[in-house]
Order: C-alpha cells, then structure tokens, then sequence
C-alpha cells in the first residue's frame, strides 16, 4: 500500500480520536447537550471504510457518526459547530449530534431510530441502479441494528434487486448495555446475512488495513456488477454507549449481580458485563491507531517524530474547529421554519 | 377536454402522465406491477414502463417506505402505495422519523418530496384489522401533507400536484370511491391542493367533511333541503394544512358547523376542525358546533353492525336537523 | 402408521375442501362477505400438521385458517356461522373470516396482518416456557411473511431464548400475485431460517403423511427441549388469492405482457405467473386428498365406497353447517361493545 | 405512611410490589434488566426476579411489544417497556391491531391485560427524532387506555393499576418527570385510574393539562395569582378515557377554558380536549376556549429553539391573561 493512503489512514483515525476526546469534553463543559455518542476505540472502521469509497458514492449512518463525517471531508469545523447547535454547523444546528448531513459530501445523514439508515440506504442504491451509474451506497450500523425488521426487509430486497450497496456493520459488541450474544440468536452476525443471497465477511475492525482492503474489494465487486456486499467489522467502544450512559454502572451491576442471594445470581455471573479490564485491553494488543503507527514505523513510512507532529496537527486541528464553533452564531427560529418549509420552497399556504 | 372516469380511472391517469412527462417518478409496492394494483390503480403501468419504474415489492411496509425515502433525498420522486391504511402503521416510522423530519434535521439541505398513497375507509365488511381510518395519525406530524381527494377530479388533480412537489404527501384514498364515476378534465388547471371546496352552498349550516364522507354529506344536504334546511357542504380536500377561510367564511354566514368524520370520534381528524374552527368563530355560532363520527369501537365483521358504527346519510340528517332545531325554536 | 390416523387425516382434508368449497358458493350468494381467503390444495399441511399436536397446544393462525379452526376440532357450525358473522360463530359474528378465535381449544386467532402470527406466537411460547410447561405453540403463516421484520424479531427471540414453537410456513409459492422467487432473496425460505439458529426443513405439503410425520418429530424434539422448530410445507393453492381476486386476472395480464410492445415484454414474459394450467396440474400428480385416498386404497385401510360414505358424510357435516350458521341470529350492537369490554369486565368509566 | 420518592423509584415500587404479589407479572424491554432500565425504572428488578421475568430483549420493538401481547392472551400479565416513545412507532401495529383489538375480534373470549410503558416528550435537546410527543397517536385508537401520571404518587397507584388490571393500556411517562421528587403513599386507596384531579381550586378560568404541563401550568397559576387571577388546574392523569365531568364543573364554574399541552398543536391531544368540552360546555364560555401547544415543527436541536417550540410557563401566563382580559375589561 501507498505511503500516502496509510499516511492519510492514520491522521484519519487521530483525528476522529482527538475529535471526539474533545466533544466529551464540551459536554461537560455544556457547549453540547442531547445525547453524544463517541466513537473512540472504532476509528479503524470509519478510517478504512471511507478511504475506500469515491467521491460519487453516498453514504448512510447512525447517531453515532461524527467519525464518518470527519473521514468523508467535511470540515471538523462544521462538524463541531453542529454539536454546539450553531447556524454553521453541518444541518444549521437544528439536527445535532445524531443528525449530520452534508449534501456536497452524499453524506446522506445520520439517523437515530436503529435500523433506520438500511432501507434508507436501499432506496438510494435502488435509485442508482434505475439509472445504471457507477456509483454505490456505504450504509453504516451497529451490532444492535441486526435484530430490527428493517434491516432485513432492507437486506432482503437489496439482495432480491442486486442493489449496489455496501452494508457495514460496526460490531462494537454492544447494543447499549446488551452484550451480541445476549442480543441475536446467532452472535457471528455476518452469518445471519446468508438468509439474503449476499456475500458477507467478518473483519478484524481493529486493524484499519483490513478494513481498508476488504472495502476497497467490496465496492469493487459492487461497481462491477456483483450486487449487495456486507462486511461485519468487530470492534469495541472504549467509552460508554453515550455520554449519559456514566460507565459507573458496569462495575455497579457486576457488583449487584454478585451480591443478590437470588438463585440466579450465577447465570447472572455468567451473563455479567464483558467490558474489558484494563488489563484484559492490555492482553488484546494495542488499539487501531497504535497498530498502523506502530506498523508504519516498522515498515518505515514515517518516524516516530512524524507521528508526533501529526498528532499535533490534529490537536490544532480540532481547537480550530472548537474555535469555529463557538464563534458561530445560534440559529434563528426562522432558519428552523426555513429548514423544515425546504420541502415547498418557502412557499406559504395557510 | 372533460371525460367522465371512475376515480381509480383518475388517479391511474395522474401517474400515467407524470411517468411519461419525468422519468424520476417511479411506483413501488405490493403487487403494483404484474398483478396491476390490487385496487387496479396501476394497472397497466408496468408494461409500459417496466419492472423497475413499476415495481413489485416483498411484504415489507416499513422498508419499502423507507426505500422511497431514501430514493427521495436523491432527487427521484418515489410514488409508495401502501396496499391499504391498516398496514401503514408498519411504515409509520419511515414517514414520521424519516420522511417528515429529514428537511428539519438536515438543515433544508434534503427536501423529500416523497407520495405514499393508502387506500382505507371502512369497506363491506372486512372486520376490525382492515376497515381502519388513521387520517388523525399523521395529522399531528408536522412536515407532512395529506390529500383527501373525493371526487375523480380531485384525484387526478390532487395525485399530479403530490407528485410534483418536493414535499412529503400522504394521500388518502377512499376503498369505497375507487368505483365512483366522474368528469375529469385532464387539463385544466387545478385549485391549489390544500383549498376546500364548498361542494353546495347553503345558508343554515356548515357541514365541514372530507373524503367518502364529503359525498354523504351532499346527498344528506339534498334531504334537508326539502325539509327546508338549507346546508352549505364544505369538502376539505386536504387534512394538512386546512383551509380555515372558507371553513371561516361560511360558518359566518351559516353560524352553525357540523363536521361529519368516518374516523372515530375520540382524538380523531373531527377533534381539530372543531377545535380551530371554535377557537377562530366562536362568536359567530348560534349553536354549539358538533361532530358526527365513526363510534370508538374496532369495526365489528357483521355487516349491521359495522354499518351502525360509521355515520350514514340518515346520521347526517339527524345530527344537521337537531343541530338547526332551536333556532328553528328561537325563529318561531 | 394407525389406520385410524389415516383415516382421520382424510376425514380432516375432505371436510376442509367441502367447507371452502361451501364457503366460495355462500359467498356468491352473499351469505358471506369480506375478503375470504380459501384453503383448497393446501388441506394437507392442515390436516397434517394439527393431527399431529396434543390439545395443550396452543394454534396461533393467519386469515387463511378456516380449515385449521376445523381440523383443530371446532364445530363447522361455528365456524360457517362466523362467516355468516352470526352470534353463534366461533368469535360472535365479530372477527369474521379473518378473525377466528376459540379459547377453549387454544385456538389463539387468525390474524391479517402479515406477519404478525409471529411475535403473538412467541409470546405464548415465551409464557409456556417462563412456567417450565409441557406445552407448545404452533404458529402458521405464509410465504410473503417472510419478508416482514416482524417474522425475524420473532423468530430472533424464539432462537435466543430457546422457545417452544413450531413454526410452520405453508409456502403456496405465492403473496397475492407475487411469486416467490420475486419476493424472496433466497427462494428457499426454510434455509433463511439458519440465521436464527433453528432448525428448519422442507417437507413435501402435499403429502398429508410426511407433513404429519415432520410435525410429529419437530414437536417432539420441542418437548425434549430441543428449542423452536421450523418446517416449510410446500403446497399450492387452487383457487384465487381471496374471493375478491377473481383469478381472470391471471391470463389477462398475460395477454398483456404478450402484447406490450415495451422492450421490456420479454422479462416480463420470464417473469410471467406461472399458474400452472390444467395439464401441468395433472402432471404434477394428483393433490394430497386424492393423493392420501389412493394410498389407503392401496394399502388395503379402506375401499374405494369407504372413501366414497366419508366424502357423504362430510358434505352433511358442511350442509348441516350451513343451516346452523343460517339460523343463527345475528350478534347485537351491545354484544359488541361487550365483546371489547371483556377487557374491562364491562365496567362503566365515563 | 408517605415516603419521599422519585418519580422513577415510584414506577419501580409499583412493578416490584406488582412482582413480589403475582408471579405472572413480568419485564420485557431493551435494556431493563442487566443494565437496570435506561432511565434506571426497573432498577434491581433483575437480580431479584431474574432473567425469565426481567427479559432483556433484542432491539427489536414490533416483535416484543408482540410477545408481550401473546403473552396476555394467555393470562401472564407483561409490561412491555419501550425505551422512548421515539421508537413506539414500530411497535403500534402490535398495539393497534393486536393488543386494543383483539377482546372485539374474539368477541369477548380474549381480554388482553397488556401493560406499555414509555416515556417521552422533549427532554435536554435530544433532537427531532428523540423528542416527540405522540400522545394523539394512541387516543384514536378504540379499546386502548392511557395514563398519563405526573406525580410520583400518581405513578405508582396507576402503574399499579395497570398492571392488576386486564385491559390494554399505554402508560406515558416524561423523560423530564423521573427526577421529580414528591410524597408516595404505598397503602392509601387510589382513585380511580382515569379520574382527574383538580391540582388547584380557581374560580377565574380552567387549565386543563396533563402529565409535565400540569407541573408548569400550576407553576403558572402561581404566577397568574400574584396578578389577581384565580386559575383553577385540572391534571387529566388519563388521555383516554377523559374525565369530562370534572373538567365540565370546572368550566360551569370558571367560564373559561385553556388547554395547555406539549404535543403539536394542529390534532394533538389538546383538539380533542377543545372540541368535546365545547360540544359540552358552549354556552358556559364567556371568551372563545384556547389551546396552548407545541409548535407545529418537528423539535430542533439547538437549545432555545427547542425551548420555544413547546410551552413554557410564561407562554402560559400570558394565554391565560389574555383569555381573562375580555372580562376584566367588560367588569372595568
Ligand atoms: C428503534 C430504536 N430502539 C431503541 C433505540 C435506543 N438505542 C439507541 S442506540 C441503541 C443501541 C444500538 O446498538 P448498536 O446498533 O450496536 O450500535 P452502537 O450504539 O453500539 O454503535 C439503542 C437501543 C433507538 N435509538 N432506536
Ligand atoms: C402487513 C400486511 N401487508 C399487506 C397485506 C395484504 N395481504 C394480505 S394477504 C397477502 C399475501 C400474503 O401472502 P402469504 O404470506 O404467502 O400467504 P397466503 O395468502 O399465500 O396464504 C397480502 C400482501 C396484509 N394483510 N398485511
Ligand atoms: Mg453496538
Ligand atoms: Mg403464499
């Protein structure tokens, strides 16, 4: 692989950390509310997945998609004005968190209602494909989204139309506070996707190489002809589902579990929340980001000052675009009006 | 330019028309294609235009919908039939979460101009899971538009208008109109598709309605005629917005308002003409403004009783008789 | 296997013909109204399948279950007098044809949403289980459930929680007008049931033996707590989808493809309904009744005049039914608003 | 015998009392068990009763709100928690077409004692799609009931009552309630579930509200007293069926009405509120009744607009002072 995209892979994922360290951040300084789901600890699959993707193609996701954003092009400037609620933000401050869209991008939005960004993204790729273009749909949700009927309505018809469009599902192991084996009767969730005539692969999601390789071969097969693809990418959140879920409550379930005197408290032992010590995250190796800087410096690529260098870029980076959104002005109540009445082009009716 | 069509006739002929001038219009849903619509509305779309401007959907409601979302916010103007209202509660959440928030939440940066057509209505018969009237359950989401067309006319007009916007429209087709003959003018230019139409002036009371029920409420209105009441028959054409002038300007001439709904009663479509309208001519009625409705009971199967559970011509009577009655007093 | 069971499945099969066919005519003479959706050609998943279950069983069913209420041992007046919506039917006259319910044989109701026999079903199983029971659930619905979310979130949660339920698809190859290889992504629907970690089979649905064995065994693995259990009964239904759908449908729209002169004639010619015409029926072999019939022929179980006393004594069975259902009178308004109180134990609130 | 409470820690009292005393009574829901309830509602439920009583299910809300139904069709007694009304909507078939109607389609041989609870309503800019209030969705349905507790106290005798009793019924819960602390008495008789209860005698206009806007609107009537206004307020605590009586002596009394709801205006709860209280009361009304709602805009991110889009407490002194000038201007 080219020094560049590696280059390129790894201020991706820096920045989606940095990024996101710094939302938290502004949460509880109170310059974001509503709910914020973070990314840390997944950077490997946005980074992979949309350095593969081109420019025409459009891309679907969820609440948690500050990341995709990011590694799609849209300025962090824009992103973090967007969860500061500000009129520069990427959907004007009135979508937030969960709801960044971009339409230079084909960032096609994120979308909160679990499930939702399947058919949505199907009915993208059904429009691509009446039209014979070359390009293709990157439809992103999590392990937790493979239980709704929309997701198999969606797959199913993707498969029965041969619609190009690439499912990935971001296996962080968690819905929430739901563990995947306690969620899907079958946990090696790319498996489940055979019901639907597509091809599908498990990927190492910590390993943005991988992810990058097995994407860039997806949509390859897709632009010439093969149909839907799945890639299942298995990987871990390092923080709470959001960040009003206060983390404090896995050690205090444990706990809980242990004490009960209920006959049940072994199978609830069994059950109990694998959230990995920090010894156990020790024992699985170092994470996405260390890994590729890691294997560029072995390889040469870069020095380890260079990797230094770049994490302060990104530092800079990101204080401009805290810089930017706090500068931004608050969206007026009319800019609301005018967002929603885009539809029927300002007109007024009653 | 007018041929008489049955309103299935028109409705099919609106679509016919807007695939051939834009081939970014495109239906989908169960068995539209092959099998011709199983109210017929599309019937011969599919050898004309083919399997993929026509096509033929899985039982899949929500993710179909979703599908015509997602084909929306790329500029394709997706046509979704819902087979019948019963089953869109299923799809309710592409419409609500998707269809109807997407401009507002992308910051106008998405217009959706997305059509789901429903046929429902209670219909000969077909027991509580299939003769439902949800008009009231996408009332209340702002960001939608309903079309309530009653007359072949309004059909072909209405239908051409939802499809050429941008917008979000739901348009609610009646189960039992789809046999209903009438002249449509195929080229004369349509009233915008939110405005009511007073379908017989009158001067002793306003009967706000819509859909099948707009047709009950004429035939009633000619009954109370030859009793010597005098009813002006408004048909609302459209549940999202409401035209309140013309509700307005009639109830300040009649001073009496009777809103006749197949819904049932309770929290349902009536619910809010009554309250606007009382809320804007209070000081204008003679009489407290009433409503006639659907009984808040799910359809019974037997035919009598799912007849007795939905207002009827001679319901209309009565309720605009009573509603006129102290004044008739009050004039003696 | 018993003589007796034969005989009882023949029984079972020429009442549910001689019924529907009965139905079809009352319908015609307007005795009947709704949509009604008849069972000929599919008699032998019925027969075969609730022949083969213990009475503490419990039937969740869609609004193709006329047959399946018979077999299930209502009494045809009963259910005739549904149709007829009088009083004396199985729901009062206010379910209809789609929304028959009979509580005490744990016939827990048609349902026509697509779909939704599925989760009710669950739940059922799920109760059996949360109180240790011997009991299961078996859930009929057809080919085009399998594409609602619905069926996979039920079917989901079966897997996951190991739940007794059969599941039992009587594949008529059709939705509607929607063949299945047009609907489904994978045609052969038992195989997408591996995403749910269940076992699932095909079984011949016109061979009443073969379904009444499969059934046999799937329920007797589910009370050795062996989990839900899924079989695919293959069959065909005679007639149009419901009595609103008068099957000239079928040669007109293909007149129609014959003659567009759209370039796209020629799919649709591939895509053409394949109703097979009378010569392809007879070719197929004959249907499970006279399939079954000849079979006890053959094996000496019965003569040929035993076949010929049962078939008299059913179409009584159907007559005396019909005039039961007649006589019956029809329910009262305030018999239906009892009916909804039960809920409430027809206390008044406002 | 009263205890301080909050607001979710009375909701879990009533499920564990409900618990401990019938063994038919059981959890299903995302996350209720092992994690505790997002909103911590069913806090230590699972590690006393386990996990066949406490089920933690997939995300899968159509399908368990299903189960949850099956399960009432054989006696159990489930209470389905769906985590925020935002996701109701795949679950309404279920409701609507299962669960309200199952007892008709029977006739009578299934009641269906199907407890749903769901909290809602917008809450610390949780977004358009995290901040609905879709109270008018389950009004129309027949056969449904719907308890709209704002108190502590009121949340535990109604949950309780809910889940003893055998009918299908909707419990709404406010995001921004569960933090409300107030005195529950666990042994003192309840009132009957749908009875409404006059929060605050007045004798210059009637405020009928529920749930959180019962809260502001006697913060309101507070306020409206230092000007020298009498308002009397009404808590509904049930949406369906509503206790029209005590709102009607109110009325009688006061000769005014404002509805204050935080659903969208156009068919919210509130129409049905205005309308049958005028088809009731007309001639009781000294000013035109009024309605105080959210906007008709789905709820926008940012945080002032999303506090403007729904009533506030002065946006409700000021309705209630202007529907009060007339008369005190006609008594100068
Ligand atoms: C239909 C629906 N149900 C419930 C929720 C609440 N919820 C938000 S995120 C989430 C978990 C989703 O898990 P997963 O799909 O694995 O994505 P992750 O958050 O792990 O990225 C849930 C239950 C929702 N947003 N939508
Ligand atoms: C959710 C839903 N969508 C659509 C319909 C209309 N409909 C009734 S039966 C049917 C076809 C069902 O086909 P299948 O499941 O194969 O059963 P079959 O009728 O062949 O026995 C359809 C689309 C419905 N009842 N419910
Ligand atoms: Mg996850
Ligand atoms: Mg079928």
């Amino acid at each position: 692989m080219e020094r560049e995209t590696m280059h390129r892979l790894l201020r991706d994922m820096l920045l989606a950390r940095v990024f996101e360290e710094r939302a938290a951040e502004e949460y509880t300084k109170r310059n974001i509310a509503g709910f914020l789901h973070l990314y840390p600890g997944e950077e490997a699959v946005a980074a992979g997945v949309l350095n593969a993707a081109s420019p025409a193609d459009y891309i679907v996701s969820t609440y948690r998609e500050h990341a995709h954003a990011l590694v799609r092009g849209v300025p962090p400037g824009k992103v973090m004005a967007e969860l500061f609620g500000r009129a520069d933000g990427m959907s004007g401050g009135m979508g937030g968190s969960m709801h960044m869209f971009d339409r230079e991008r084909r960032f096609m939005g994120g979308y909160a209602i679990v499930g939702e960004s399947c058919p949505i993204g199907v009915g993208i790729a059904y429009s691509i494909a009446m039209r014979a273009l070359p390009e293709a749909v990157i439809c992103f949700f999590g392990d937790g989204a493979v239980n709704q009927g929309a997701f198999h309505e969606a797959l199913n018809m993707a498969g029965l139309w041969h619609l190009p469009i690439l499912f990935v599902c971001e296996n962080n192991h968690y819905a929430i506070g739901t563990e995947v084996h306690r969620h899907s009767a079958v946990p090696e969730l790319y498996k489940r996707v055979a019901a639907y005539n597509i091809p599908a692969e498990k990927i190492d999601g910590m390993d943005v190489l991988k992810v990058y390789d097995a994407t860039r071969h997806a949509l390859a097969r897709i632009r010439r002809g093969g149909g839907p693809q799945f890639i299942e990418c298995e990987t871990y959140r390092y923080r709470g589902h959001s960040m009003a879920d206060p983390d404090s409550y896995r050690p205090a379930v444990e706990l809980k579990a242990y004490q009960a005197h209920d006959p049940l408290s072994a199978a609830i032992r069994n059950l109990e929340f694998r959230y990995p010590s920090p010894e156990e995250l020790a024992a699985a190796g170092p994470d996405g980001i260390s890994r590729l800087a890691q294997h560029m410096v072995d390889a040469g690529h870069v020095h380890e000052a260079e990797v230094e260098a770049l994490k302060n870029d990104v530092q800079k980076i990101v204080d401009d675009a805290v810089q930017f959104a706090a500068a931004s002005p608050p969206p007026t109540m009319d800019a609301a009006w005018r967002a929603l009445n885009c539809n029927r082009h300002q007109e007024v009716l009653i | 330019m007018a041929q008489e069509m049955l309103y299935w006739q028109a409705l099919n002929r609106a679509m016919d028309i807007e695939m051939e001038e834009d081939d970014s219009v495109f239906v989908l849903g169960e068995d539209v294609g092959l099998y011709g619509g199983s109210y017929r509305v599309t019937d011969g779309l599919y050898a004309k235009y083919g399997e993929w401007r026509v096509r033929d959907t899985p039982i899949s409601e929500g993710g179909f919908t979703g599908v015509g979302v997602g084909a929306a916010l790329v500029g394709m103007r997706p046509i979704v039939e819902i087979m019948t209202i019963n089953f869109a509660m299923l799809a309710l959440d592409s419409i609500v979460n998707g269809a109807a928030k997407i401009s507002l939440m992308s910051g106008g940066q998405f217009p959706v101009g997305l059509v789901v057509r429903v046929p429902g209505g209670a219909a000969h018969q077909l027991a509580a899971q299939h003769a439902q009237r949800l008009e009231q359950m996408f009332m209340n989401v702002p960001g939608l538009r309903i079309a309530v067309p009653s007359t072949p006319q309004d059909a072909y007009w209405q239908l051409r208008q939802a499809i050429a916007s941008d917008e979000p429209i739901v348009v609610l087709e009646h189960e039992l109109l789809y046999f209903v003959k009438g002249m449509v003018d195929i080229v004369a230019e349509p009233p915008p598709m939110h405005r009511a139409a007073v379908r017989r002036p009158g001067k002793d009371l306003t009967i706000v309605s819509y859909s099948r029920m707009a047709l009950l409420a004429q035939e009633a209105a000619a009954e109370l005629a030859k009793e010597g009441i005098d009813a002006e028959v408004i048909d609302l054409r459209s549940l999202k917005p409401i035209d309140w002038d013309t509700c307005a300007t009639s109830i300040n001439k009649t001073h009496r308002l009777l809103v006749v709904e197949e819904d049932c009663r309770f929290a349902g479509a009536g619910a809010e003409m009554l309250a606007s309208l009382t809320e804007r001519c209070f000081f204008s009625f003679d009489a407290p403004p009433q409503r006639l409705a659907g009984l808040d009971i799910p359809t019974p199967y037997n035919g009598a009783l799912e007849a007795a559970s939905i207002p009827r011509v001679a319901d209309i009577v009565d309720a605009a008789r009573t509603l006129c009655k102290p004044a008739q007093k009050a004039a003696e």
